[in-house]
């Protein structure tokens, strides 16, 4: 009994001691010091300010928000004597006061470690609910409040629930404190928060919901128990359908690499029966020229940098082409005959070419920029993420795989390609440039090789040797969809890719490569000509 | 490397016509009077040249801080170096050329457990030296190889134990991911083990391996996610890729949009160097351990650093002046151990300079003195813990206080 | 009139074929004087020459299906390999059993014992049987599966550098029990003398060069019989001899088979030469290599593949030491020249004589005529 | 007249959708020399690719001597039940001596009724001797002419006494007198154990050596009997000799 009243007024003394706490004026000086200071200074800075946030006025919030993004972004300077801070926009500012300031000498930049950070960050983002001046920005900062829910940022959240006059973001806050809920002592309360968690289906929702099946209302509260479980199992659904959607994602992304690897591949051996070892150089070319408009975009363009990579697609192609072009008529064209000695010819070239280009740009990693529109994904239903990187890929082997559909199909070039590549001595009857016509097709499959390597830019490391990592998966592709076929090199591909998505998982990357090449290789053994083939007379 | 320009290809053009020269080349061993051979076992080409290509450079640089000061034993170093080509048996094929050929007075090279296991039983065979200057799993001290860099005992523990304080992140489980050879093997082997006597169960623990060079991470990283959003705690990843694997792996984690506060990535291989291709804001947090970040302070460091950008501009060497790795660090050491051991023992033969081992110290650029004892042939260094910054660095979280002792042998597994 | 002449005199006919054969004999004298103490050559250069010798024989099996048969494998890594393990699993049980040190690869995977498969390895005669056992019923079922649906040409190429890629990628793994990417080394001791010791090494080069001096005899033997005859028109027109009622595929079949044992020889000679085993031997590159090696030296003529082979490597010891950048632009240059100009290969004598008579003949004329290949 | 050697009924060769040949029938009996002539396209290489096995057949039967199914085995056992083919571009072993290829005619010394090494180097020097090349025995096949070549040919496939001989256009691109003589050479052939069957577009030389033809037309007969009487066919005229 007197324990129970003790810890009521305990608890009052609390109450009153925040709230008195919170009246005070902003101690900025204090505060700049704690978060320049050590990590345990930083965190209870970072406490302080949360604390604070939930009853401070709108001048106090603004600057809080300003110096922890500061922190979080390494753009505050701790001196001895001054502590500034430098805006997104570049200027300059004296920490406390926000006017402009020069920097002090003895400046250092607070490091955060993961704790800290992991305090600090959840809390700027509630600050940003409160202040940001972008619906966008604030369903983002709810997002991260939602992810790492912290008591004290509770107030917060129930502050910003009040002022918040945007409709939208007003029911996103609301649902989002139903959601926050699920610790309440009160089972409808729960239920509420539980109802919410499984229309937001997710391995970390299924987990926060496991984890209620220990709580005593799950065995005394019928409704409560069929609540719960109810969301597990439609949680669950979600889940299964969402590992389905995300195994096909992952399948597609790698075979449209490996279709935009192979199609070039493709087109110059069903052409032209000689395999280029080289390919997989052009592709890497195609990447390191890629690299160089990037970078004589940053020198001469660089408002428009991010558009780099759309602008390389011409370039890219012409170069790669004229490289493919130039291989052919100076080394190519003399073993149409002796498709043996083509293969070690063109694995001189690719020797040649990975350490031309490693002497030259040496061997690390090129460095791109990253254009806004491939940055990060989207999270669709579930655990499944469309990453935009591997959707760029996916479209552009689409539009590659259009594109070569047209030339194929609806060219002169084409015509005269498929021409060749039926007949070549009936073909050179009918008056038929062969010589052209081989030369114009290396060319095209060259460029696609580098456009492939465009497009693995923002996926793969770009380096000297990315190259061989791609050659032999390219022709087993080409020669499992069968020679001259752009279905049968797709169907191959989708195959591929498909295949071993759903392998990896269960035995690792290696063994579902190996069992993948093994059981093309085997396919091969029973049907050499692949799963498209031209049949004609043998011999 | 924004700088690739006509420089470079010029460069290139002088060294195939250099090559073309060839037995201009050949004669060059003839003038071997006043010198001592040191041999550099470290590949330019093949998966590992971004890495090793740099260390035949700081080789170089200290032979010709040495040599500027007089030499050693009135002779002047000459450092020669070969391409392995990142293929591990060429390793022990160009060491014994290095010692029976070349007759160099040591080796110093390999970054790979592999390499290193290859060319062991050359060094072992001739009673070779080789300075080794790469962290490594431990459980090996042979008398012919001295280990530069820290075995985990000392180096990955703390950084794990880091991470299990309620200083780090209070880490409760792990995904321990790998390229699939002896270092991580052991590696995990010990972590498993050190975590079972910290009552971690066996189900908070997972471990994948991926082929050496592997890029296509989209599938792993899906299962970190998974994995991560389990119920147990904490979670955190190990990772023990190497090469071109960890930038990939990097970048898969950042379009999956996982940052540092939801799944720290402790990155045992990961040097800035690593980095290079990568916007590294989404990484920041993320860390790694090593005897030796750049970003550490002190005057020996800050020479070392002026020196290196010297050196990489004068002598227009094809990496970056502005970054330093622990191994560059290592290798650096190493060349001036050798040079301490062999001037105490007033001779260049092997089994002199080993009994001159004990007691040697020397100012390392991390700003420990690094000393050798007459225990084993490990170098005691210091430890650095480093959170990924976003300007593809690192910055010191923590750093021991000063050199623990070497342990070669794990007590784990 | 035009009666067959003996096997005698055919054998002795080729002179370039029997004075490298007599130089062979030479270096195994002596080899051999080394391995009885005599210091004539370095520790170094018996290492190298032994190491040819295991490559030279690798060259050997490929000339004898690509220049004999015309079928070009680009895995015949493989079947080195192949060899190559089997021989190190014996050294590394034999050490083991001798020294009681335990092989890295169970250290670190934290095995206690030897995986099933490596029954009996201890005993050499059953390690080689078992290696070449291996590389036979590999090649066997390979090979039956390929020829049998007409895999040849480019197909066949390409398939078997998949399949040493495969081999490659599985090798890697470390749970396969063997060694994984660290391979296997630390070989302390071999027939229980201690390895690395110079009369040790002089006598695993002299095997080598005796076992290459053996396999030349007897492929020479074979090229020039009557199967050897049939080999070659199988190789310019095999729908020809089938109609002629050959069973082409029994034939390439054996052949295949006798090329994959021989390069699993050449990979027995090697191992312990080098000390070290690891799945780098399965590289796609290697094993395009070794076509490499055949198509300098010259297809189809036994010497060729060997001098090939041992030229190839010597300038490769001799630049990755040196000048290590040029070696890779070298090579691609000295591939193509081949590849364009001496299809033949570099030793390919009359080929050199008539282009040196056309540029005598007409000077200044800068274009270099192609010389027709033999297949 | 005994069995005919090769029977061929209903036989159908198909590429993709085009009908190389449809539903054809054909005797050919021994001791002949039937000729079979048409336009390019008329299937008549197919036909003998199809009786010796290179090619599939998707329908009908050949027969050898009314018992053996041809379209059931593969080219080695068709060639070693008695039935060897020249092919229309020279196929001889240029890498070998001329010996050599003979020699490779011979597959198997018992299969061809030889005894002994004696047995078999005298049949190769008979034939030798048959085609006028023994001078030449020793020189590599790549470095006869034209002529030789097909004439060496023609040796390979003769040197194990075949019960079929078929001859893909064995004077194309002869010299009028080297056509002079391989047409001595074949009439030499004929034998009443022996069925040749030849492909040839030299309608001179065809009424010269063979007994019996049938002209092909579109993968099916259009006329069979003998070369004289071809020509006056009118329907003959029309596809192929022109009017």
């Amino acid at each position: 009994m007197w324990s129970r009243l003790l810890a009521a007024v305990a608890l009052f003394c609390l109450v009153g001691a925040q709230s008195s706490a919170a009246q005070q004026p902003l101690d900025r000086p204090t505060l700049l010091r704690q978060l320049c200071g050590e990590a345990p200074e930083v965190l209870a800075g970072a406490q302080s300010t949360a604390e604070l946030a939930a009853t401070a006025g709108e001048a106090d919030l603004d600057w809080m928000q300003a110096v922890l993004f500061a922190l979080v972004d390494r753009r505050l300077s701790c001196g001895d004597d001054a502590v500034t801070l430098r805006l997104p926009a570049g200027t300059i500012v004296n920490a406390s006061t926000l006017a402009p300031a020069t920097e002090s000498a003895s400046g250092r930049t607070p490091i955060l470690n993961l704790r800290s950070r992991g305090v600090v960050e959840p809390i700027l983002a509630a600050l940003n609910l409160l202040v940001g001046k972008d619906a966008n920005v604030k369903l983002e900062a709810l997002r991260a409040v939602e992810k790492k829910p912290q008591p004290t940022l509770l107030a917060i959240v129930e502050r910003a629930l009040k002022i918040e006059r945007d409709p939208q973001v007003k029911g996103a806050i609301q649902s989002a404190t139903e959601t926050l809920a699920l610790r309440s002592p009160d089972p409808e309360k729960q239920k509420i928060a539980i109802r919410r968690l499984s229309e937001e289906p997710s391995t970390r929702s299924l987990t926060l919901l496991l984890n209620l099946r220990s709580e005593p209302a799950y065995n005394a509260n019928a409704g409560y128990k069929a609540a719960l479980d109810g969301a597990i199992s439609s949680i669950e659904r979600w889940l299964a359908f969402s590992n389905v959607l995300a195994t096909i994602y992952n399948g597609m992304s790698l075979a449209s690499i490996l279709f935009m690897a192979a199609v070039g591949l493709a087109i110059i051996f069903g052409l032209m029966g000689v395999i280029n070892l080289a390919q997989g150089e052009l592709l890497m070319i195609g990447a390191y020229v890629t690299f160089l408009v990037q970078e004589a975009f940053r020198a001469v363009l660089p408002g428009l940098l991010d558009w780099y990579l759309i602008a390389a697609i011409p370039i890219v192609f012409t170069v790669t082409a004229t490289i493919g072009m130039a291989l052919e008529s100076s080394l190519i064209r003399h073993f149409y005959s002796r498709p043996l000695m083509s293969l070690l010819a063109t694995w001189a070239v690719s020797l040649f070419l990975v350490n031309l280009v490693r002497v030259t740009f040496g061997t690390q990693n090129l460095q791109f920029v990253v254009p806004f529109y491939l940055k990060g994904g989207i999270t669709v239903v579930g655990d499944f993420i469309i990453t935009w990187n591997r959707l760029f890929a996916i479209g552009f082997a689409l539009l590659t795989l259009g594109g070569t559909y047209y030339i194929l199909r609806r060219t002169t070039l084409g015509l005269n390609m498929r021409a060749v590549t039926l007949n070549r001595t009936m073909a050179g009857c009918i008056g038929i440039k062969t010589r052209q016509i081989d030369r114009l097709a290396f060319a095209l499959g060259s460029g696609l090789a580098g456009l492939a390597g465009l497009a693995l830019c923002p996926i793969y490391n770009v380096n000297p040797q990315m190259g061989t990592l791609f050659i032999i998966d390219s022709f087993m592709i080409v020669v499992l969809g069968g020679v001259g076929t752009l279905v049968g090199t797709l169907v191959a591909a989708i195959g591929v890719g498909q295949i071993n998505v759903l392998i990896e998982p269960a035995y690792g990357a290696v063994a579902a490569k190996v069992i993948v090449l093994l059981m093309i290789i085997l396919f091969l053994q029973w049907r050499p000509e692949g799963l498209f083939a031209v049949k004609g007379r043998r011999k | 490397m924004n700088e690739l320009s006509r420089r470079n290809v010029l460069q290139t053009m002088a060294g195939v016509t250099a090559g073309l020269a060839m037995p201009a080349i050949l004669t060059r061993s003839a003038k071997a009077a006043g010198t001592v051979k040191l041999g550099c076992l470290f590949s330019s080409s093949g998966t590992m040249a971004n890495l090793e290509g740099r260390l035949n450079f700081v080789a170089k640089m200290a032979a010709d801080e040495i040599n500027a000061k007089g030499g050693v034993l009135g002779k002047t170093i000459e450092i020669v170096t070969a391409d392995p080509a990142s293929d591990w048996p060429l390793y022990a094929q160009i060491g014994r050329q290095m010692l029976q050929q070349e007759k160099v007075a040591a080796l110093f090279g390999c970054w790979t457990s592999v390499s290193r296991k290859s060319v062991l039983p050359v060094v072992e065979q001739a009673n070779g030296l080789l300075f080794y200057p790469l962290h490594f799993e431990g459980d090996e001290n042979s008398k012919n190889v001295v280990y530069v860099n820290s075995p985990p005992a000392s180096s990955v523990i703390p950084a794990v134990d880091y991470l299990m304080s309620s200083e780090g992140v209070s880490a409760k489980r792990f995904f321990m991911l790998g390229s699939d050879y002896v270092w991580p093997r052991t590696i995990n082997k010990q972590l498993k083990a050190y975590w079972k006597s910290k009552g971690i169960p066996e189900t908070a623990m997972r471990e994948e391996y991926v082929p050496l060079g592997f890029s296509n991470f989209q599938t792993l990283v899906n299962q970190i996610r998974k994995f991560a959003d389990e119920p147990g705690g904490q979670p955190v990843v190990v990772l023990t890729t190497v090469g071109s694997s960890i930038p990939d792996f990097f970048r898969e984690f950042i379009n999956q949009g996982i940052k540092a506060t939801d799944v720290p990535v402790l990155g045992l291989d990961v040097v800035e160097a690593d980095l290079e291709g990568l916007d590294t804001k989404p990484l920041i947090g993320h860390l790694t351990c090593w005897a030796y970040l750049q970003g550490t302070k002190g005057p020996a460091n800050a020479k070392f650093l002026k020196d290196w950008a010297t050196y990489v501009t004068s002598k227009k060497v094809p990496f970056k002046p502005d970054v330093a790795i622990d191994p560059m660090v290592s290798t650096y050491d190493a060349i001036n151990l050798w040079a301490l051991a062999a001037a105490k023992a007033g001779s260049f033969d092997v089994p002199e300079v080993q009994k001159a081992f004990a007691g040697i110290s020397f100012d390392c650029p991390s700003g420990y003195k690094i000393s050798m004892t007459s225990e084993n042939n490990y170098v005691a260094r210091g430890v650095f813990i480093g959170s990924v910054n976003e300007k593809q660095g690192f910055d010191i979280i923590w750093q021991s206080k000063d050199t623990p002792k070497p342990v070669p042998f794990s007590p784990f597994g | 009139m035009s009666a067959q002449p003996s096997f005698y005199s055919r054998f002795a006919a080729d002179r370039f074929y029997l004075w490298n054969l007599v130089a062979l004999v030479g270096v195994a004298l002596a080899l051999g004087h080394a391995a009885a103490g005599g210091g004539l050559l370095s520790e170094y250069a018996i290492n190298a020459l032994g190491q040819f010798a295991a490559f030279a024989i690798l060259a050997l099996s490929l000339d004898l299906i690509w220049g004999y048969l015309g079928i070009l494998s680009l895995g015949h890594g493989l079947f080195f390999a192949i060899g190559g393990y089997a021989i190190a699993m014996h050294l590394l049980k034999h050490s083991y059993l001798t020294t009681g040190i335990v092989p890295d690869f169970m250290q670190f995977m934290g095995w206690k014992q030897f995986p099933a498969y490596w029954v009996w390895f201890e005993h050499f005669p059953y390690a080689v049987a078992a290696g070449l056992l291996f590389a036979f019923a590999i090649a066997l079922v390979f090979g039956f599966v390929s020829f049998r649906s007409r895999v040849n040409g480019v197909y066949f190429a390409i398939i078997t550098q998949a399949l040493v890629y495969v081999a490659m990628l599985l090798m890697f793994r470390n749970d396969t029990g063997f060694g994984g990417n660290n391979g296997m080394t630390g070989f302390s001791v071999v027939f229980g003398a201690r390895l690395g010791q110079s009369s040790v090494t002089a006598l695993l080069a002299l095997a080598a060069v005796v076992t290459l001096i053996a396999t030349l005899i007897g492929c020479r033997a074979l090229v020039i019989s009557r199967v050897g005859a049939i080999m070659i028109a199988c190789r310019d027109d095999e729908t020809r001899l089938r109609t002629l009622g050959y069973r082409t595929i029994a034939l390439k079949l054996s052949i295949w088979c006798l090329s994959a044992v021989l390069a699993a020889i050449a990979g027995m000679l090697y191992v312990p030469l080098v000390g070290i085993i690891n799945p780098r031997v399965l590289s796609p590159e290697l094993s395009l290599e070794i076509a490499v090696w055949v198509a300098i030296g010259g297809r189809g003529r036994l010497f060729g593949a060997v001098i090939g082979a041992v030229t190839i490597n010597a300038v490769k010891f001799l630049l990755s030491a040196r000048a290590p950048e040029l070696w890779p632009f070298m090579l691609s240059a000295l591939i193509v020249l081949v590849a364009l100009i001496f299809p033949n290969g570099l030793l390919d004598l009359p080929a050199l004589r008539s282009l040196i008579r056309e540029f005598v003949k007409r000077p200044g004329a800068g274009r270099l005529t192609r010389f027709k290949s033999a297949s | 007249m005994g069995t005919p050697a090769i029977v061929v009924s209903g036989l159908t060769v198909q590429f993709g959708s085009f009908r190389a040949l449809d539903g054809l029938s054909l005797a050919v009996e021994y001791g002949q020399i039937h000729a079979l002539i048409g336009p390019n396209g008329a299937g008549k290489t197919t036909l003998l690719d199809a009786i010796s096995g290179i090619t599939r057949s998707s329908g009908g039967s050949i027969s050898l001597n009314g018992l053996t199914e041809l379209t059931r085995c593969n080219e080695v056992d068709i060639a070693l039940s008695g039935i060897r083919r020249k092919f229309q571009k020279p196929s001889v072993f240029e890498a070998l001596s001329v010996r050599d290829n003979i020699a490779l005619g011979i597959p198997s010394a018992r299969q061809a009724g030889l005894v002994g090494q004696s047995a078999i180097d005298q049949r190769i020097e008979a034939t030798l001797d048959v085609i006028g090349l023994a001078e030449q025995s020793a020189r590599l096949a790549g470095e006869l002419a034209h002529g030789q070549k097909q004439w060496l040919e023609i040796g390979i496939v003769l040197a194990s006494d075949p019960k079929v001989l078929m001859l893909d256009e064995p004077v194309a691109g002869l010299t009028d007198e080297e056509t002079e003589r391989t047409g001595v050479l074949l009439r030499k052939l004929k034998h009443p154990a022996r069925a040749i069957i030849l492909v040839e577009h030299d309608m001179d030389f065809v009424e010269q050596v063979a007994d019996r033809v049938t002209v092909l037309h579109e993968g099916k007969t259009l006329f069979e009997g003998s070369m004289k009487n071809a020509r006056l066919d009118p329907g003959v005229i029309d596809v192929y000799l022109g009017r």
